[in-house]
């Protein structure tokens, strides 16, 4: 975690309907202050009284005139409670929480891949990279989702002026197929664009530089946000073309702070060995490669 | 020094209650505790509360070796409650002391150390190491988890067994000899929870905490396969809270009944507000532990303590201890 | 008659799932009751839902005389459940007889008839008098709780130890001499719970009722003292069904693998939902009650079967039956 | 129970705060049409993901345009739920469950004595009574409570032209004490009032026959909704007057409806039996020489 987590209790500023999804804006100025993209926050659900016990998490998807913006799709009971809330409804939220998306080696290319809701917290990192002055155009946002309802942040990209290449798997918009369809132009495009002159930083992430060096042109990061099985078919299909992924996982989370170890995954350290880390406080962004996708039941079937 | 003196100017004291509880040799500012597996070491939480201003920390129960814990998913959500399925990952012991008994120490914090094993001889051999620490090296008692499984005997855990509770608890007090307060850490899973109390007692710890999480299941209605990797998983929350105060009620009923030594009870169970922590208390608790609560408020242990002295503040009483077991009265 | 054949037009086939199971030689049209002591005989559910569309009816366990049952207050509130400590009140097997039987016979309804008494011969009484009625005279099954106090054995449970339920319902079996199934309806206050099904279905039950509530208690944070005039309670409702898929579930794994005579699980506890009874189902019961719920919504047996159905058409079973044990495969 | 009753999802009318409590008036049409005074409706808190798993139980205070009219108290967390709703929310009400108060000897003096909202559904009798040609002055209402907030109905009454007598443990309004302080004035104004022609007609309650044979004067009954402890101190003084009384009683109910058995009162039947009877459908109203209060444990400290 960069900086300490608060605890507040806020106001609900605004709440609107945005395609399958709902926008949440939260007067969280504690958090707001200190989030940076990629770290997420834990809100309580159902009041006092509700047989919730657990808080939800949600990715800040944006800083908005001192509070955080959040992207949340009505999938069971809590995140449903939450989206039928009313403006002026009191919420109390954790947070910044995880660690911030690491920052992209400033002569890379970069492809920011979301699937359904996960695009939210990617369109504010490639808002704060363009602000930051990097060239729109050396940002391919990969938008995906299962119809056209669930396609989150297409408008908002355009606007940006980064790169938008859109898939749905019913083919109601963009390309018909799988995120991993526009992979491979995401990234050609994101070569294209990037900074041809010079090699990668030397204190650029390790991960940019071995990925260099296996494909033609400059180094591209992959940043990718979305279900589990998502995450592993875009860090297969970047690693064939040479780029490393930084997948932002979503597992279930009893605290989210880092006191209950329900929310591990296997993470091969430094030193090889296979740890299993909590995803709440050492993640929620791993390096692919780091991640040993054959020991997650969730994707070997092993359990559910 | 008289009951009145004492009731002014101890550390306990705030807000014109005095806060102070003993688990046996061990004397404690206040009686509100985290819950081991609920709050880590301790350190996640500095962010949401100050650790030193707890009774103390009960610290995730550690092994001898490193573990890697089960599979996930390790929870799933329940009707007031959770389920949790995290089968003891840990550090191992040394790695503990290294890292985590030192941060504690050094925030002025108790440190009660939980620990498990697939033997006793494993559960002496880490009661041993920590007794040689002794309170001079940051650690204030022992927490010995018999709800685990004994790998002995086909899983059963120790605390379903009485012969299994009093083998674990033995080789413990013996190794430990008096230098730390041993708990033993029970299960509700059994028919009789004060025969269990009783093998404990019996073979020498100098308290009981209660109790552990209650087993349960939930079955996806998808894919209709049980949710946890690990089958089952412990019940924990405010849905077992009934549970928790009755057996600390039947296990300081037969204490007060002379059928049981008397010794201090650590409640445990769904303790969410100081209400809550006053009922365990009032059925025979010395001391209460916050565990799942704190998933949803990080800040609950501390809550707990302040919402627990206004609430005997309101109801008269000068000294926690005189609430104590109140409702055998 | 073929599956295939079944699955049209019998009585439990509605929008595409053939809803029939059976309890032992008993068919039932649907696997949705009503739980004993939650919807006394019946009757006062009639403005609420049509008694002879569910499954059974089972009835507010009976004793030989009439009794009073305990002192008031009898009911606390508890986070997704409740704690009661009614006393078996009732009005004695014959009134009960007289005025309760005929009332469901009448209305076309399925009466599981639940029996409760101090000792085996107080049960074997009941069971007798019941089977000399038989399926003709409006009983379609006995439900033998033995989860109520032993008076030889200091109020002991019968349920809680397996001598004493073998004892009970072998009384019983005999005595019905298979002119009526007999459930022998459990509780999970027990170590092994295995051990308390072998001990039934060993001593010739047809099939087994599980879980009766689990023993809690709460303490009124006022007055200090227990809510419940008669101290404990039954704790049940949504923040038991953890407990009870889990118990379900560890009896039919038991009877998959040969360690257990396999016969019917009715399973209870917990069920609100459609998806709540599916999980009981997926654990392994052939048949689901529904308790507490009907408190909150007297509806809730009718809604639950509606919603049960639905949830299977939407997975694609043709037939209720091909979801039992589900989770196991 | 007169009528059988229903269960209805209803939407909530208005909620307006009324000294210490609050008046909700529901749209619960069917609930409204059979609905007597000294019924009462059973409503489902917090909505489908509470702890709360039971209804709360609440007298009906009126009928209003098809609607039905409840005053509640923010006692505990349901019932601070239930006041903290605004108009519009749906909610899910049962009833009318029990039965009616009941019917006054139309030549019999009546004395309606109400502690906090206990009044509430005696001042609906009142109205009825008075509207079916009752003279307004045979009416005496006793209106108590520990202070003048938690006083309820008395402008209402007032409004009625029925005899009004106002206590407060606190001396805040009306007479400083307990309700049975303004008992004994209350029973000799309805006796006055009654019409004194008359002897009571045979076909009424044996209760008033009984009562008016001690005393010189008309019968008069008397009606009592409050607290156990009131409803006893209340039909010991109208005793000692020569007066029966219906006592509304108010029992913990887990089911409302008559399956549970955890709302017992022990009440002497006219075959001297004891039993335990439910006082949600053999109740509310029970005839207080029935009550065989020693064994009620919350009066005589048996448990609580
Ligand atoms: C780091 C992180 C960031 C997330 N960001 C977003 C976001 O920006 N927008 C968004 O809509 N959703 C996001 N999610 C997923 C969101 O947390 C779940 O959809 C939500 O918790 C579901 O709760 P529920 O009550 O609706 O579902 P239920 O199924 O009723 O929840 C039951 C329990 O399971 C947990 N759970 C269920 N589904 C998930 C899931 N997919 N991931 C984690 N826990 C789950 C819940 O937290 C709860 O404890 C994120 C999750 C994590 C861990
Ligand atoms: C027939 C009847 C008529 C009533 N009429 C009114 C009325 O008109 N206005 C009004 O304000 N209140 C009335 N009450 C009392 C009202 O039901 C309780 O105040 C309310 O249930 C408290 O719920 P809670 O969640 O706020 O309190 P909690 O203490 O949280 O409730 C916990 C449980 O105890 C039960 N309970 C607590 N107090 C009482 C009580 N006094 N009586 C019965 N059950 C209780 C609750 O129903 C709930 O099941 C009536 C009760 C009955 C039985
Ligand atoms: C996620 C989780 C992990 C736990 N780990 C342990 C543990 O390692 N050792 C132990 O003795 N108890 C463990 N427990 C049990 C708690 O310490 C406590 O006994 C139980 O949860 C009941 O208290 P609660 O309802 O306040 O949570 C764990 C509980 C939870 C929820
Ligand atoms: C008020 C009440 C009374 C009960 N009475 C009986 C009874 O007489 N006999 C019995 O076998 N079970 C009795 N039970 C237990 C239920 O039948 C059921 O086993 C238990 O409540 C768990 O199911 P539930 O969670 O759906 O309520 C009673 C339960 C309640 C809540
Ligand atoms: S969610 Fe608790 S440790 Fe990560
Ligand atoms: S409240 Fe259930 S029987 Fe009266």
């Amino acid at each position: 975690m960069s900086e300490r987590p608060v605890q507040q209790r806020v106001r609900l500023r605004s709440i609107t309907p945005e395609g399958a999804y709902h926008r949440l804006v939260l007067d969280a100025g504690q958090v707001a202050r200190t989030a940076q993209p990629g770290q997420f926050v834990a809100l309580s659900v159902g009041g006092a009284d509700s047989a919730m016990l657990l808080r939800r998490c949600f990715s800040i998807a944006g800083r908005r005139e001192g509070g955080i913006e959040l992207l949340i799709a009505a999938r069971g009971k809590g995140s449903t409670w939450l989206t039928q809330r009313r403006p002026g409804t009191s919420l109390d939220v954790i947070g910044p929480l995880g660690g911030p998306f690491p920052p992209a080696p400033r002569r890379a290319g970069v492809v920011l891949v979301g699937g359904g809701y996960g695009a939210a917290p990617l369109l504010w990192f490639a808002e704060e990279l363009i602000a930051r002055g990097r060239a729109a155009s050396t940002v391919q946002l990969v938008l995906g989702a299962a119809s056209q309802d669930r396609l989150a942040g297409v408008e908002q990209a355009r606007a940006l002026g980064a790169g938008v290449h859109v898939t749905t798997d019913d083919g109601s918009a963009g390309i018909a197929g799988r995120v991993t369809a526009a992979v491979p132009a995401a990234l050609a495009a994101a070569r294209r664009e990037a900074p041809r002159e010079s090699r990668p930083a030397p204190g650029s992430a390790p991960a940019a530089g071995s990925g260099s060096a296996e494909t033609a042109g400059p180094p591209v990061e992959v940043y990718a946000c979305g279900p589990m099985a998502m995450l592993r078919a875009v860090s297969e299909v970047a690693a064939e073309h040479g780029s490393p992924t930084w997948c932002a996982v979503e597992e279930s989370m009893a605290c989210g702070v880092g006191v209950c170890m329900t929310c591990v995954l296997p993470i091969r350290g430094a030193d090889g060995v296979v740890r299993n880390l909590r995803t709440c406080t050492d993640g929620p962004t791993f390096d692919a490669r780091a991640i040993v996708w054959d020991q997650i039941p969730s994707l070997t079937g092993g359990s559910r | 020094m008289s009951a009145g003196e004492r009731a002014e100017g101890t550390a306990g004291e705030v807000s014109g209650v005095d806060m102070t509880t003993h688990l046996g040799t061990l004397e404690l500012p206040n009686p509100v505790l985290t819950a081991s597996g609920c709050s880590a070491a301790g350190r996640e939480l500095d962010p949401f509360l100050d650790v030193a201003g707890l009774g103390a920390v009960v610290t995730k129960s550690i092994a001898r070796a490193a573990r890697p814990g089960r599979a996930t998913p390790r929870m799933a959500e329940t009707p007031s409650g959770m389920l949790n399925s995290i089968g003891l990952q840990g550090p191992g012991i040394e790695a503990f002391l290294a890292k985590d008994v030192p941060w504690l120490r050094e925030r002025g914090a108790r440190a009660v150390v939980s620990i498990a094993g697939g033997d006793a001889a494993e559960f002496a051999e880490l009661a041993g190491r920590l007794a040689e620490l002794g309170p001079e090296g940051g650690i204030s008692a022992l927490e010995v988890n018999i709800s685990c499984p004994n790998v002995a005997n086909r899983g059963l855990v120790f605390a379903c067994d009485p012969a299994a509770s009093t083998q674990v608890i033995a080789g413990v007090v013996e190794v430990v000899a008096g230098r730390l307060p041993v708990l033993a850490k029970l299960s509700p899973d059994v028919t009789d929870i004060v025969e269990i109390a009783r093998a404990c007692l019996d073979a020498g710890a100098d308290g009981l905490a209660m109790i552990n999480t209650t087993l349960g299941m939930v079955i996806d209605t998808d894919t209709l396969r049980p949710v946890l990797a690990g089958i089952t998983g412990g019940l924990s929350g405010p849905a077992i809270r009934p549970i928790a105060v009755r057996c600390i009620y039947q296990v300081h009923a037969a204490m007060r009944a002379g059928a049981l030594r008397p010794a201090p009870i650590v409640g445990i169970g769904g303790v969410r507000t100081g209400l809550d922590a006053l009922q365990l208390v009032a059925a025979g608790a010395c001391a209460v532990q916050v565990g799942t609560a704190t998933f949803n408020d990080p800040s609950a242990p501390e809550r707990v303590l302040g919402e627990l002295r206004h609430a005997l503040a309101e109801r008269g009483f000068a000294r926690f201890v005189d609430a104590i077991g109140r409702a055998h009265d």
